[in-house]
């Protein structure tokens, strides 16, 4: 019996996913071993001709890493599609558009133009731009054009499965795979990893406060924070509570609160929401003017809250930006 | 924004002007805005009918997603009632909406869409008038915003998506 | 005896006056008059009133247009405001009585060589001029339109008024002397007519 | 449009409520839309819903289509949910698999363009259908109510109301903030229109008060908490130090008469300050309970309020052996345990002063119409002659009707009694006097028992009655005659001019406003008061002594204006109300609790939430989870918890949201 | 302190007296007035007659100049002026579509109001800026054994009371007070003084003059102290005519402003007195007060 065949692929992301992959350590030969990888553009030189010649669902599974905001990483996605029986959303940008998706608070244009003419750091006197196609010498050259708005994977092409985090640690990525190849593989859609907030895994959990109430909220370089205790106990704005758990609290272990890489649970449809309504229904002001003194502890809700998933919260984007 | 920006952020799916009226759709508690909106009917106080409105028990339970939700299926604006400060039927059930509601403006303003789409009122159970008062200038300012259409705009966002696609935005 | 006829029929009613009067600002509340006649019994000149200002609230509101602005009543009214803060029912009792002076002049219906509507006209022609008011030659316009008669019972008011240094002759205006017309324009070219 | 759910079979029923929804609803339309919804198994259109016949069509939709959810488009679900729920139960569904549409109170009674309006109904059936796909079965819960009654406030309607209760043989808890019950009515000469002595009628009952052993009679104190819900509420009462032990106490009244103070000479708060007292006295002679009590602001024993021990204590002398006297007594505070809350706190007269144009505080013959009341009492300060404050007896006197009534500047309301009471006082005044008597009223509103031919007989005893309300009480005078008088300028509006007319003597019928703590009072029963301040009924016709918080009752004129007829009537329906409830011994209600999933992850934000501390931390489990039996429903926690682990029944997120798209999605053609 | 200044027409006609008497007493208690540069009639109650919206307008003119001069508020004496003002002020903020012409009116000459100008009446400014303390502070001949009627009119409290009781204002009758003066009982102090009917309907205006003056005399008034150049003018310039019809009553009427001059010992050419056709004879004696002793060193 032939080795299933598995691919995977980066779209917009920043490499994290991959070094998960190559973070399983001696396992990975074992998955070398199991699967037959067909594509593996960050290890090893495959072309999309490659791909193309494969036939339809050739592919038993891609595990497809990094947010779409191109045409090509489009083309890609609808590729790998066609190719594959199994397609997984891999790491929070997939899954949620991640950290890319923090572009749809900005047009494109304010991003390009930022990017190529105003930031600091750039020398660009005749302010060049990205040509979609260049031609010299006879030769045609196209770009893949960026998509004005940044996607999961879901918004783009069907998913049969979610691996969330920023990245997924190598042991819920073992485990996914395991399920995915056993003989009772889970429903489609189901998302990889504990359907309870982060924290029930979290070592801080036991002796938080049952009388939780927020006077004021803190960011962590603001306070010597206390490293056993629940960091929303010491008003540390963390997101946990709103966020799958799976990861194993990494980042309350090392002192730092959860921002919600790993997403919301299945039974919520915005994880912002949901960690907005909890944070400010505890606070102690009564009185609006009280209130916002308090909120401006957290001066950039958007950011915060959708740090990782402003493609699939409900409004997915700043709503007033056309065109551009 | 200017005005004709405005007329294109509507983007596809809006019905022609003259025809537009603005969306609203109300979250009243049960035990005073509710309450009020019954006594308005009974007043037969008149009032603009574009609003619909959806019972709780308490504003405390004005789950903010909820208000996303409603924008992001085609509301105008969404409108809040609750008892006034001191008066909830729960004890505190209308501050905890109140805080909420602080964040939730700035973090929709952050997201361009105007604060004024989203408003909380305290309106006691004997307040029926009040409730035609907000509601009827709710409605006048949402017509001065013009529509939100957050359905038509996602629909423009994706026509950048190749003609191929699948149907994956049921 | 002469007698007169009083009754009312349905065609000595302007229907929609009432309605129309209601919608100008300052007016609105005059559909909530219970004719308690708190207004008349306040009112320094509603003892010499043809109608009390109650009777003028209840004509305005069943649409008796004419019996309304043709009423002595509204030229007397000095703007005192008395009915506006006592009554009951928050009627702008004076913003009506202004209105209504407004609709006689503008209709033309007042009494005629009435000396209130004349001053009113008068004042404003001369703002309009001017910028600003004088009043010695208000007051004489006023006589010679009106009364010239009565202006000669007065002269001995004017020659004190003189002396003291209170009536001149100098005409007080403004710098900008088109600015009053050039709003007024504006007013009348906006949209037709102002609200 | 959602793919039909599996064996929701759901019923669509739109009511025309005669023409109360049909004339501004296209009810056909509306159920012709619905049936086009999926999972809609029947949509139909009915005359009258909440009839027999509505109601045995949806039992029979049931049986015979095998319905599984049913929707009633119709009025308020807070006027008949009720009713539709049992229908649906004794059609043999669960009574919770029903959802009520509201297109009555919120769309045909309050717009005026049919089509728009039939629009919104069928947005609203479209959401009632989404939602009520979600529904599951459900159990009332139910909870016991402890038999006492707590009746605050010992006016009649308090005094009716515990009297009825106690004879049924409940426990009443009585609290009056006065030192006596009796209320206004103690006050009052006679009563209108049949010109009963008013303590005649009254004391006997005070008396029965008493004396009745099924009776707790708190005078001097206050409720200053209440916790709990219907059933099991416990209050707080303040017990004001009277500096006299109540239980010690026999009314004999000797340590008024060997005070040091020889003569009364502090205002008298029974007359309205027309008469004097000592500061130690008893508001007045059938007081209830007869306890004397000591006002520390004035008795020589204490400094402002604060013991010095300086006077020689001739009380304490007097009182000799009983030792009734206490002047260390201070306040106390009992809890008590009730499951019903009768509120009769009364009104407050408006305050004249706020009206300056009428001259009270001005010019001292200037009366408001409780001083009159007390001028023409037996009683009273002048033993009923009236001698005017400057000595004069009056020739003339004018009744002003409507003072702080049927004016947007200070109460818009009308007071009710007022025409009434002012008429029995021109009746009395010119019987005590033989004075002129002017009414200057804006309508004469007389539409109870007997009222109109008071009215009848006042025109035949030669009173005037001048319509018009008055402009302003001046001494100002324009004529001779006028000198030294009161002057009244009025519009005559039926002669249609003005007039000034002089008079001696000025009553002001001032009109009836809530208490100025009437909120405080509110907040403490967790009521709701009307706009104009007084307590509001569940329903101004159906439920007029219930309030929105079950087990909590209101009687009397802390509910608004009115007579001593309606009040005493309000009184039994109040008591009969409590009994209702508390022979039935439990309470049903609704299910609308929340649960905690198991896939809670313990991060604890829901608990502090909670105002009735229904969340507990299990330290087994390592999850929250709710005490159903403290739950309110109010969802606070459920629309806070950050992973969605919390449902409640009813509210569930998965039903609003379905509200939602359904108020929203747009109509299929 | 300092405010704008809007005399209006009658302070540089009839009522000159009034601005002649008000600019020392306000200097004398520190209150800078800056007159309003190239101000326009108020658009005052005749106005109002003939076009409401329009009288709004003129107002609005001249409370768009006080904005653009930055200061906050504008003091307006004279009882009509600072009634239309209020109004327009109100009308602005109350009804949009009259705001939408005020603005319309005022592009069209360059301006704009904003709604934030705060309209003072004198009295207002004397009673909450500067105090009844600051003004005793001043008195260097306190106007002991002068009967004074207050004499407010109509519309400085009617109908936008916002610095005084309507149906019984106090803030003169304090003023007087702290003056030295013995302030009479008179009820009539907010009825109205006739206005303009004077002129124009002689037989009704002559008979409230009458009534005024009368019921001061009965009351054993010295003086009427007046707050507005309209009612000073009926009170004063009638008398003779009165005085045919009914009888001599007479009562001379000053500007509560003259008074406080007086008491200030301010020198009386400066206050105008002799404008007057009813003139005030009586003159306060000067008593020694720290206060006196302050001013002959100052």
């Amino acid at each position: 019996m032939p080795k299933p065949k598995v691919a995977f692929y980066w779209c917009a992301s920043c490499g994290g996913c991959e070094e998960t992959v190559v973070d399983l350590a001696e396992d990975i030969l074992g998955v070398v071993e199991k699967l037959d990888i067909v594509l593996w553009p960050v290890a090893m030189d495959f072309k999309y001709a490659d791909v193309e010649a494969m036939e339809d669902g050739a592919i038993f599974a891609t595990l497809l890493n990094g947010a779409i905001r191109s045409t090509e990483q489009e083309q890609m996605a609808r590729l790998l599609r066609r190719k594959s029986r199994v397609l997984v959303a891999y790491g929070s940008c997939a899954c949620m558009g991640g950290i890319p998706s923090l572009a749809n608070g900005f047009a494109r244009e304010e991003i390009l133009k930022f990017n190529y003419e105003d930031a600091p750091s750039v020398v660009n006197g005749p302010r060049t731009r990205p040509q979609l196609s260049f031609e010299e010498e006879g030769r045609k050259t196209h770009l893949p054009e960026q998509s004005r708005v940044v996607r999961s994977l879901d918004q783009v092409v069907d998913v049969d499965y979610f691996i969330p985090g920023c990245p997924p640690t190598p042991l819920i990525t073992k485990k996914a795979l395991a399920a995915l190849l056993g003989d009772a593989p889970p429903p489609k859609g189901s998302v990889l990893a504990p359907d309870t907030a982060l924290c029930e895994e979290c070592p801080r959990k036991v002796g938080k406060p049952a009388d939780l109430s927020f006077a004021q909220f803190r960011r962590p370089h603001q306070a010597l924070l206390d490293p056993e205790k629940c960091l929303l106990a010491q008003g540390v704005v963390c997101l946990g509570p709103a966020t799958r758990g799976g990861c194993g609290a990494q980042c309350p272990a090392g002192n730092m609160p959860c921002t919600g890489c790993f997403g919301p649970t299945s039974r919520v449809r915005d994880q912002g929401a949901k960690i907005l309504s909890s944070l400010c229904a505890n606070l102690e002001a009564k009185e609006a003017p009280d209130i916002d003194r308090v909120l401006e502890g957290i001066p950039d809700p958007v950011g915060t809250f959708y740090r990782y998933g402003m493609a699939k919260s409900i409004l997915r984007r700043r709503v007033d930006l056309n065109g551009g | 924004m200017n005005p004709t920006d405005k007329a294109a952020a509507a983007g596809t799916g809006t019905p022609p002007a003259a025809e537009w009226t603005p969306r609203i759709v109300a979250f009243f508690c049960n035990w005073c805005t509710y309450t009020a909106a019954d006594l308005a009917g009974v007043s037969r106080l008149k009032y603009s009918p574009n609003v619909r409105v959806i019972r709780l028990m308490c504003s405390g339970r004005v789950d903010p997603q909820f208000i996303l939700d409603a924008l992001s299926k085609g509301a105008d604006g969404v409108l809040i009632g609750g008892c006034h400060p001191g008066d909830c039927h729960y004890v505190e059930g209308n501050y905890k909406m109140l805080r909420r509601f602080r964040l939730l403006r700035r973090m929709l303003s952050d997201m361009g869409i105007e604060p004024e789409r989203v408003r909380l009122e305290w309106i006691s159970a004997a307040e029926g008038d009040k409730v035609k008062l907000v509601i009827n200038e709710m409605s006048a300012q949402l017509s001065a915003l013009g529509p939100l259409n957050l359905p038509g705009k996602a629909k423009g966002w994706d026509a950048e998506l190749t003609a191929e696609r699948e149907a994956v935005h049921a | 005896m002469e007698i007169k006829r009083t009754i009312k029929l349905e065609s000595d009613r302007v229907p929609g006056f009432g309605r129309d009067l209601m919608k100008v600002p300052g007016c609105e509340k005059l559909e909530g008059c219970i004719q308690c006649g708190t207004c008349s019994g306040v009112c320094p000149l509603s003892i010499y009133m043809d109608y009390t200002p109650r009777q003028v609230m209840a004509l305005a509101r069943a649409d008796f247009k004419n019996e309304v602005l043709r009423s002595h009543t509204i030229w007397l009214c000095a703007s005192c405001y008395a009915c506006t803060v006592e009554c009951p029912q928050e009627i702008r009792i004076t913003d009506i009585m202004y209105e209504l002076k407004q609709r006689a002049l503008r209709e033309g219906v007042y009494v005629r060589r009435f000396p209130i509507p004349v001053l009113a006209r008068e004042f404003s022609e001369m703002v309009r001029k001017h910028g600003r008011i004088t009043e010695l030659v208000l007051v004489i316009r006023l006589f010679l339109k009106t009364d010239w008669l009565g202006a000669l019972g007065n002269w001995r008011l004017g020659l004190d008024l003189m002396r003291t240094g209170r009536f001149t002759l100098w005409t007080e205006r403004i710098r900008h002397k088109g600015d009053v017309d050039r709003m007024l324009a504006a007013i009348d070219a906006g949209n037709g007519k102002h609200p | 449009m959602p793919e039909p759910r599996n064996g929701v079979r759901i019923g669509f029923y739109v009511c025309h409520c005669g023409h109360n929804i049909a004339s501004m609803v296209d009810c056909p339309a509306v159920a012709a839309y619905a049936a086009t919804l999926p999972n809609v198994a029947v949509s139909r259109d009915y005359k009258y819903l909440c009839s027999d016949p509505g109601q045995e069509l949806i039992k029979r939709d049931i049986a015979e289509l095998g319905l599984s959810h049913v929707v009633v488009a119709s009025c308020s679900p807070l006027l008949h949910e009720h009713t539709f729920r049992s229908a649906t139960e004794a059609g043999g569904l669960n009574p919770y698999c029903f959802h009520m549409v509201n297109i009555r109170e919120h769309d045909s009674w309050v717009h005026t363009d049919r089509r728009l309006a039939t629009e919104k109904a069928k947005a609203l059936a479209r959401a009632g259908i989404r939602r009520v796909a979600h529904h599951q079965p459900l159990e009332m819960k139910r909870v016991p109510i402890h038999p006492d009654v707590l009746v605050v406030g010992g006016g009649i309607a308090g005094i009716h109301a515990a009297l009825t209760l106690a004879s049924a043989g409940k426990k009443v808890y009585l609290v009056e903030r006065e030192p006596s019950i009796g209320g206004h009515m103690a006050k009052f000469d006679k009563t209108f229109p049949t010109l009963d002595c008013a303590a005649c009628i009254l004391t006997p009952k005070m008396s029965a008060v008493r004396s009745h052993p099924n009776i707790t009679l708190w005078s001097y104190s206050e409720v200053v908490k209440t916790d709990g819900y219907v059933g099991n509420y416990t209050v707080t009462v303040r017990r004001k130090p009277r500096y006299v032990i109540e239980e010690l106490c026999v009314g004999c009244q000797e340590c008024i008469d060997s005070c040091v103070y020889k003569k009364p000479m502090f205002p008298d708060e029974f007359n309205e300050g027309l008469g004097k007292r000592k500061p130690i006295h008893i508001p007045f002679p059938q007081a209830t309970p007869q306890v004397v009590l000591i006002d520390p602001e004035v008795c020589l024993n204490f400094k402002r309020g604060v013991l010095t021990d300086k006077c020689k204590k001739t009380c304490v002398e007097a009182c000799a052996e009983r030792k009734a006297i206490d002047f260390n007594q201070k306040e106390e505070l009992k809890e008590i345990k009730v499951g019903t809350i009768i509120v009769a706190t009364g009104f407050q007269p408006f305050d004249v002063k706020r009206v300056p144009q009428y001259g009270y505080g001005t010019y001292p013959n200037v009366y408001t119409a409780l001083e009159a009341e007390r001028l023409v009492n037996a009683s009273g300060p002048t033993s009923g002659e009236v001698v005017l404050r400057d000595g004069r007896h009056p020739n003339a006197i004018a009744i002003i009707h409507c003072v702080g009534s049927r004016d947007r500047k200070t109460n818009r309301w009308c007071s009710r009694v007022c025409c009434m009471y002012s008429m029995k006082l021109a009746h009395l005044l010119k019987e005590h006097s033989g004075a002129e008597v002017y009414n200057f009223y804006i309508d004469i509103r007389a539409p109870g028992k007997g009222y109109e031919e008071f009215y009848d007989k006042l025109n035949e005893e030669g009173v005037h009655f001048i319509r018009g309300r008055v402009g302003e009480v001046t001494d100002w005078a324009m004529t001779p005659e006028e000198e030294g008088k009161l002057v009244i300028r009025v519009e005559d509006t039926l002669a249609g001019f003005v007039r000034r007319i002089p008079v001696d003597m000025v009553v002001l019928s001032t009109g009836l406003e809530p208490h100025s703590d009437a909120q405080s009072v509110r907040r403490m029963f967790n009521m709701s008061c009307g706009t104009e301040g007084f307590f509001l009924e569940r329903h101004p016709k159906l439920a007029p002594v219930n309030t929105y918080t079950d087990g909590v009752f209101i009687a009397g004129c802390c509910q608004g204006p009115r007579d001593i007829p309606d009040t005493v009537a309000q009184a039994g329906a109040a008591a009969a109300e409590a009994m209702a409830l508390i022979d039935r011994g439990h309470i049903d209600q609704e299910p609308n609790t929340a649960r905690i999933l198991a896939d809670c992850s313990g991060c604890k934000s829901c608990i502090p939430l909670c105002p009735y501390t229904a969340i507990a931390f299990d330290s087994a489990t390592q999850k929250a989870v709710i005490n159903e039996a403290l739950c309110k429903g109010c969802g606070t926690c459920v629309g806070s918890c950050p992973s969605g682990s919390i449902i409640q029944n009813l509210f569930d997120d998965e039903e609003v949201f379905g509200e939602i798209q359904g108020v929203l999605a747009d109509e299929p053609n | 302190m300092k405010l704008a200044y809007f005399p209006g027409c009658s302070l540089k006609g009839l009522g000159r007296a009034y601005e002649e008497s008000l600019l020392p007493v306000m200097k004398h208690l520190g209150v800078e007035l800056v007159e309003l540069d190239d101000w326009n009639c108020c658009g005052a109650t005749a106005y109002m007659a003939v076009d409401e919206v329009k009288a709004c307008v003129l107002a609005a003119r001249n409370l768009a100049l006080a904005e653009k001069t930055g200061q906050q508020q504008l003091m307006a004496p004279c009882a009509a002026c600072y009634l239309v003002l209020n109004k327009a002020k109100h009308y602005f903020h109350d009804y949009p579509a009259i705001k939408k012409t005020m603005d319309h009116a005022l592009a069209a000459i360059g301006l704009k109001y904003d709604g934030d100008t705060a309209v003072r009446h004198p009295l207002d400014v004397l009673l909450t800026d500067v105090g009844l303390e600051a003004v005793r502070q001043k008195v260097v001949r306190p106007l002991k054994g002068l009967k004074v009627a207050p004499y407010y009119g109509c519309q400085i409290v009617r109908p936008y009371a916002t610095f005084d009781d309507q149906y019984n204002p106090t803030a003169m009758d304090k003023l007087l007070e702290a003056l030295g003066a013995t302030v009479v009982r008179y009820p009539l102090k907010t009825k109205c003084c006739g206005g303009s009917l004077t002129g124009t309907v002689p037989a009704a205006g002559m008979r409230m003059v009458y009534i005024l003056l009368n019921e001061a005399r009965k009351r054993g008034a010295d003086c009427l102290a007046t707050v507005c150049p309209l009612c000073q003018f009926n009170l004063d310039a009638y008398h003779a005519k009165v005085a045919s019809q009914y009888g001599p009553v007479r009562v001379p009427t000053v500007y509560f402003t003259q008074l406080m001059g007086l008491a200030f010992g301010l020198p009386e050419k400066e206050l105008g007195l002799n404008r007057s056709a009813i003139r005030l004879d009586w003159r306060p004696e000067p008593v020694p007060t720290p206060a006196s002793k302050e001013a002959v060193t100052a």
